[in-house]
């Protein structure tokens, strides 16, 4: 087997907390993303699911360099991102691109569609001549399903609705033709009958174009139809990672049952039995000794308060970090 | 022409609580008037019932008019809006015909809301707890400064909030708190309706969970009627009874719950049902809606749904289809139904 | 955490008011215009008088050590015996007490100033308080009626109001108050009276206080009123107002218990940031209306070309300017709960 | 949807143009450049000239000779008028670019580069903002020889704190926003971000704040030359009160000569007011409501009587 295209090694980002102060050290940190490792394979979804604060966010702006990790490995395409600087690292940043959750705040409102499209060129210095750089921004719009894109190209994002400009967005992620896609809430913010679209979109071109998706998410319910595997994140750790129909199906870590559990299905006889947390994400600042879940863990033992489970395989490619897992 | 008479619709097979309706809503059109352009209508003869415990969702994408058709039934329109038509009874109280001081005794006490986003719809320089009292000692003089805060110690631990976070600020409190404070705030004068505007949006489904297991709590503790408006269907699958379904300011369809989701009958209920991923089917494609919805104040001549509806006959290019009653208190305005319909009694006719 | 914010707040004055005494003393030497070179020039001072007033007040001293031998300046000499120089005979007087002496009327400038000090306080104090109330009151009514002529004819008059000079609408309700209304054209009391009573006199004072205040209040009106309204209008339009309106709150109970005080804390804010204009507008009045005050001095001290005068009075206004705007800032802590717990 | 475009100052120019209020505003500005454009083609007398001071001569009220009277040396008002708008109007201009080039620097890097350096900037602005400015420019003319230069940069090196605070906090809103982190997800520099994505979103209101400036500049020129501080070779409006109030135009009754340079200055500040006012209306679009505007329109539906609508009566079908 091919070695994957990302493979990320016991990552960790810690923010400092507090006011930066000149005289004082910051006395403690945010632990956003903790020991995390995965990898994906070219071609391959992976879907990054927890609840807001749980450091996925996070991950995805370390992974694209625009956070520097404080140890660990990020692997991409055989070379080692987080030893690259200036001009390699935006070399190496082009086959890696971002959509962002709110297509109306992610777009500059005062940029037409072409030029927004055209921008990632311009500021790699790819396509100097404008014909070229012409062809390759109507050919993106064009992937990314707004056809036919003179339609586009003169069109201010104010002009378009919701679905089109997460299109646009995903037309200026794949003009550089990028390996990775990383996908932040693409469809949160979208309604129902738009939502469907973005996400048969980016199915296809991981199918088409064998573009590999990290797909970030709250919502269990939406990665389906487009992960091959999902990972799932609590207070900066990955505390399951499994195929999508294994986890889906035989979740072994007690957060992804509650998670699982409470992800509404769209069938009022599929209502069941809601495994609720008590309480909310605890302070990153201030991490429980031993198994992180614990103190809201339905399911926890004295050990769990005493020791920090590791992440263990169960099956092929199941893994779950969990004493009773 | 647009007819008064409409709606006559109950349920024998309701439970027997559900029998007499707390609130009933007749044909209630809403527009919004900014001169000179022209009106929009935001909602249009929308009826329905909601009986004593009854939690009804009310559906549909961003601009449906589902938002507008909530501060309606409170009189709480901004100034541009306009009741064109209908009625909105509670509790045998035409609120349509109150004045506006009898009209303001009743809201909270008798029907309160839950706005969506609970960090602007709280005062931030005042403590929750004395945002609670505040409603409690607006709708009953008489009581005392102890009895009230007893009062709002008893509902914020009915919420799940403790009692001595009375004394803090929202912006002391988490995002899942701050919602809670403000369903503490709905129940505190013990109305028969509750109005939740997108009581979840935003937060977390974890916390989302927290909240609807509240509202059903409540529902079954106390008898209280709940108006959901949502736009995701998953979460009227989850705790809803009976579901509305607006599109472009109109009924598309109104059903119990279970034959809205496993019979429904308008296309637009299917085709929102379609854009979820199937449970037996994770990995197949979803099937999308094409096309935007209307804009209010530039409607299509026929049917709203026609530009969008895969089924669409020319007939519905030019005439809006009524809403049809169905077997098993089902509705549903379709020309594809008028066949099967019962009858048109419970029918709006645009025509 | 709320005393550490006071700490720091009062730390901040005082640094700020630091540095206003070295700016001010530096501005007078570096500028053409030195007083130590300009000399006590009046010549009914002999000369052993000129010199007893050189050594106390160190214009025979360097400015500072290292500027003694500017070409070329030694950083060194900064350090050898740095307390005996003109800068810090400045500071240590002004701890003293001692502000120079004018070079106009020969008197202590710290005593000229103590006396214009209360003249100024009570007209600006009058005023402003006056314009606070009205401004307010004004942008409240015009929030509240948005979009009525009502709001239109308030939104004009302030936009005309805020435009107008200090100093020429001084000049305008002069002459309009001395001709039609018999008003005295100037100063702070009739000179050469003799008062009857304690009444008579207070009497004379507010006939001269009439027009000045009447011009001070016009102008921030204006200024408090724009403020008021889009304050208020930015509050009346939040959800929470929506939320007191469904619990049945009316009108007067919306804007008492949540309108008002959320209105109000940028307002305070503003009016601090604004004191400084508010000491402008004091030289404006004070020159057309010849009232002894703080201002006033400025004026004939530019005049008159009285240093140390001129001086003594811009720090005492900056002073001033910087404490009032730490208790405002002190102020808005106490009113917000957010500053106060964060 | 149209309105709903945000920002941009192409946008908001066009917008502008139907603001009822800002087209009055830039009307009367327009206007009064025009008169101190044209001060020679339609001031009846040359300034330059020496007048015929006899005592007969000053403070003439206004006549066909000399439309706005004379002065307190005979000189024709009109005439005064005409040139001191082009000092009034050039000094206000010079000194609002200086102080809002240096407040628009500062701002702009004090909220891009944040950290220290921000840190370091406001602390020094926020100094500057509590130092009572007119005093300080009273103070720093008199110890100098007046001339406008002088004034011109005293007000502009004094007026820059307020451009500077804004355009700070717009820079920050900017940055934070998402199509800017979007930008460099894709490997963009800074400068390109600055030009490219923040300043064209802060472009429009430092625009507002350059007008406001403009008649804040006017209105302290006016004040310093009326304390007797403005440059005697170029008389501004201001001065022209100044020698009319400090040479008897009261006493004399002479009150053409305060009138005509303090029109002057309110028409100019309040014609940059309500530009100002009226661009703010334009980015800042408020609705023309809030939730305790007047409600009683808001039942219009025909009027019903009990029995028209029965409760809900059972379904007899």
């Amino acid at each position: 087997m091919a070695s994957p295209l990302v493979a990320v090694r016991n990552l960790r980002t810690l923010f400092p907390v507090g006011a930066h102060s000149v005289f004082r050290a910051p006395a403690t940190f945010v632990h956003a993303v903790d020991d995390v490792t995965f990898d994906i394979d070219e071609g391959e979804a992976l879907a990054l699911v927890g609840e807001s604060g749980c450091g996925k966010s996070t991950l995805a702006l370390t992974l694209l360099g625009l956070e520097r990790p404080t140890t660990g490995s990020i692997d991409f395409a055989g070379q080692e991102m987080t030893a690259l600087k200036g001009s390699e690292l935006k070399a190496a940043r082009r086959n890696m691109q971002m959509i962002f959750q709110d297509p109306y705040e992610s777009l500059n409102p005062l940029m037409r569609v072409g030029e927004i499209v055209a921008e990632p060129l311009i500021v790699h210095k790819l396509a100097n001549a404008r014909s070229d750089r012409e062809a390759r921004v109507r050919a993106a719009l064009e992937a990314a399903g707004l056809k036919p894109p003179e339609v586009y190209l003169e069109r201010y994002p104010y002009q378009l609705s919701g679905g089109q400009r997460q299109r646009v967005a995903i037309a200026a992620a794949l003009v550089l033709e990028p390996r990775l896609l990383l996908a932040d809430e693409p469809v949160s913010m979208l309604d129902v009958s738009i939502r469907a679209e973005i996400i048969n979109l980016l199915a296809e071109l991981k199918q088409t174009r064998k573009i590999s998706i990290l797909f970030i998410t709250h919502d269990l319910g939406t990665v389906t139809a487009v992960a091959d595997r999902i990972a799932v994140m609590y207070l900066g750790r990955i505390v399951e990672l499994g195929r999508t129909a294994d986890v889906l199906t035989q979740p072994r870590h007690p957060y992804t049952k509650a998670l699982l559990s409470v992800t509404p299905a769209p069938n009022p006889r599929l209502r069941k039995e809601r495994i609720i947390l008590k309480g909310e994400t605890p302070d990153p600042t201030r991490l429980p000794g031993g198994c992180r879940f614990a103190p809201r863990c339905p399911v926890a033992q004295p050990l769990c308060l005493a020791s920090d489970p590791p992440l263990t395989a169960l099956e092929t490619g199941h893994t779950a970090a969990c004493h009773f897992g | 022409m647009r007819t008064k008479d409409v709606t006559a619709h109950v349920d024998e097979k309701m439970p027997p609580t559900a029998a007499k309706p707390v609130l009933s809503v007749c044909s209630l059109s809403v527009d919004y008037v900014a001169p000179p352009k022209p009106a929009a209508h935001a909602v249009q003869d929308v009826s329905f019932d909601l009986g004593r415990g009854e939690v009804l969702g009310l559906v549909g994408e961003s601009g449906c008019g589902k938002s507008t058709l909530a501060l309606a039934l409170m009189r709480l329109l901004p100034p541009a809006g306009r009741i064109v038509n209908g009625s909105v009874r509670l509790q045998d109280i035409e609120l349509l015909d109150l004045d506006e001081a009898r009209m303001a005794s009743l809201r909270w006490s008798q029907i309160a809301m839950v706005f969506q986003g609970a960090m602007n719809a709280l005062n931030p320089v005042r403590a929750v707890g004395d945002q609670i009292a505040e409603a409690i000692r607006q709708h009953d003089r008489t009581i005392g400064k102890a009895a009230t805060v007893r009062r709002v110690d008893e509902l914020l631990e009915l919420v799940g909030i403790a009692a001595n976070r009375r004394t803090q600020y929202p912006f002391q409190y988490s995002g899942g708190m701050r919602q809670r404070a403000m369903i503490a705030m709905a129940l505190a004068c013990n109305p028969a309706v509750i109005v939740a505007d997108e009581p979840t949006t935003a937060l977390d489904v974890m916390i989302q969970a927290q909240i609807l297991d509240l509202l059903s709590r409540l529902r079954r503790e106390l008898g209280l009627a709940i108006i959901l408006v949502t736009h995701d269907l998953g979460i009227v699958a989850e705790i809803c009874d009976r579901v509305l379904v607006m599109y472009g300011g109109v009924t598309a369809e109104y059903a119990p719950v279970d034959l809205a989701f496993n019979a429904p009958r308008h296309p637009y209920t299917q085709a929102l049902l379609h854009a979820f991923p199937d449970p037996d089917h994770p990995q197949a494609k979803l099937n999308s809606i094409p096309g935007a919805p209307p804009r209010l104040d530039a409607l299509p001549p026929g049917c709203r749904f026609a530009p969008r509806c895969p089924q669409a006959m020319e007939r519905c290019q030019q005439a809006a289809p009524a809403l049809y009653a169905l077997p098993d208190d089902q509705f549903a305005s379709c020309f594809l139904v008028e066949d099967t319909a019962e009858d048109r009694r419970g029918s709006l006719d645009h025509g | 955490m709320r005393n550490r914010r006071l700490i720091n707040k009062v730390a901040w004055a005082l640094f700020t008011i630091c540095f206003v005494i070295v700016l001010n003393f530096f501005l007078f030497r570096i500028l053409p215009g030195d007083p130590a070179r300009a000399g006590i020039r009046d010549p009914r001072l002999t000369a052993e008088a000129q010199q007893a007033i050189r050594v106390r007040f160190g214009l025979d001293k360097p400015v500072i050590n290292c500027f003694a031998s500017i070409n070329p300046p030694k950083p060194a000499d900064c350090f050898v015996n740095p307390l005996d120089t003109q800068f810090f005979i400045y500071v240590g007087n002004l701890f003293r007490g001692e502000f120079g002496i004018s070079y106009h009327s020969n008197q202590p400038v710290a005593q000229v100033l103590a006396e214009r000090t209360w003249n100024t306080l009570l007209l600006i104090g009058v005023a402003q308080f006056l314009a606070i109330i009205l401004g307010v009151a004004l942008g409240v009514i015009a929030a509240w009626k948005l979009g009525t002529p009502v709001d239109y004819s308030a939104l004009i008059f302030s936009l005309v109001a805020w435009s107008l000079p200090t100093f020429w609408l001084g000049i305008i309700l002069l002459f309009w108050g001395s001709t039609n209304l018999g008003l005295p054209i100037g100063g702070m009391v009739t000179p050469g009276m003799n008062y009857a009573s304690i009444w008579a006199q207070v009497i004379d004072v507010g006939r001269h206080m009439f027009l000045p205040t009447l011009t001070y209040t016009i102008v921030f009106l204006g200024e408090y009123m724009l403020i008021m309204r889009s304050s208020l209008i930015d509050v009346l339009s939040e959800d929470y107002v929506l939320t007191a309106k469904a619990k049945g709150l009316n009108s007067y109970q919306i804007l008492k218990a949540h309108a008002l005080r959320n209105a109000m804390l940028p307002m305070v804010t503003i009016i601090a940031l604004n004191l400084g204009f508010t000491v402008a507008g004091a030289v404006q009045i004070e020159t057309v209306f010849s009232w002894p005050g703080l201002g006033g001095a400025i004026y004939e001290a530019v005049g008159q070309r009285d240093y140390p005068m001129l001086q003594g009075a811009f720090l005492l206004l900056a002073v001033s300017v910087i404490v009032a705007n730490l208790v405002a800032d002190l102020l808005y802590t106490y009113l917000d709960p957010r500053v106060q717990l964060e | 949807m149209e309105s709903s475009h945000p920002g941009g100052l192409t946008a908001t120019m066009r917008n502008f143009s139907r603001n009822r209020m800002g087209m009055v505003g830039l009307a009367m500005l327009l206007l009064a450049i025009a008169l101190a454009v044209f001060a020679p083609v339609i001031a009846p007398y040359d300034p330059a000239k020496p007048p015929r001071a006899t005592i007969m001569d000053i403070y003439l009220p206004p006549s066909a000779e000399h439309p706005f009277g004379t002065d307190d040396a005979g000189q024709d008002v009109l005439t005064n008028f005409l040139y001191g708008a082009r000092v009034s109007l050039m000094v206000g201009f010079f000194a609002s670019f200086i102080a809002v080039a240096i407040g628009g620097v500062m701002g702009l890097s004090a909220g891009f580069i944040g950290g220290r350096t921000d840190n370091i900037l406001m602390r020094f602005t926020d100094i500057m903002l509590v130092i009572p400015d007119l005093p300080l420019a009273v103070v720093i003319v008199a110890l100098t020889k007046p001339s406008l230069w002088v004034i011109v940069l005293v007000i502009g090196l004094l007026g820059w704190t307020s451009t500077a605070r804004l355009i700070r906090s717009q820079t920050l809103s900017v940055k934070q926003r998402r199509f800017v982190t979007r930008a460099r997800a894709v490997g963009a520099g800074n400068f390109y971000i600055i030009r490219r994505h923040i300043l064209p979103l802060v472009l429009p209101l430092l625009v507002v704040n350059t007008v406001l400036v403009i008649s804040l500049a006017i209105l302290n020129e006016s004040t310093l030359s009326f304390l007797g501080l403005g440059d005697p070779t170029a008389p501004s409006w201001g001065q022209m009160l100044n020698f009319a109030f400090t040479r008897g135009a009261m006493s004399a009754g002479g009150w053409w000569a305060l009138l005509a340079p303090g029109i002057g200055i309110v028409w100019v500040v309040l014609a940059c007011t309500l530009i100002g006012q009226g661009l703010e209306q334009v980015l800042n679009p408020r609705l023309a409501s809030h939730n305790l505007s007047s409600t009683k329109q808001m039942i219009l539906r025909p009027p019903r009587t009990q029995s028209q609508h029965a409760p809900q009566a059972p379904d007899q079908a």
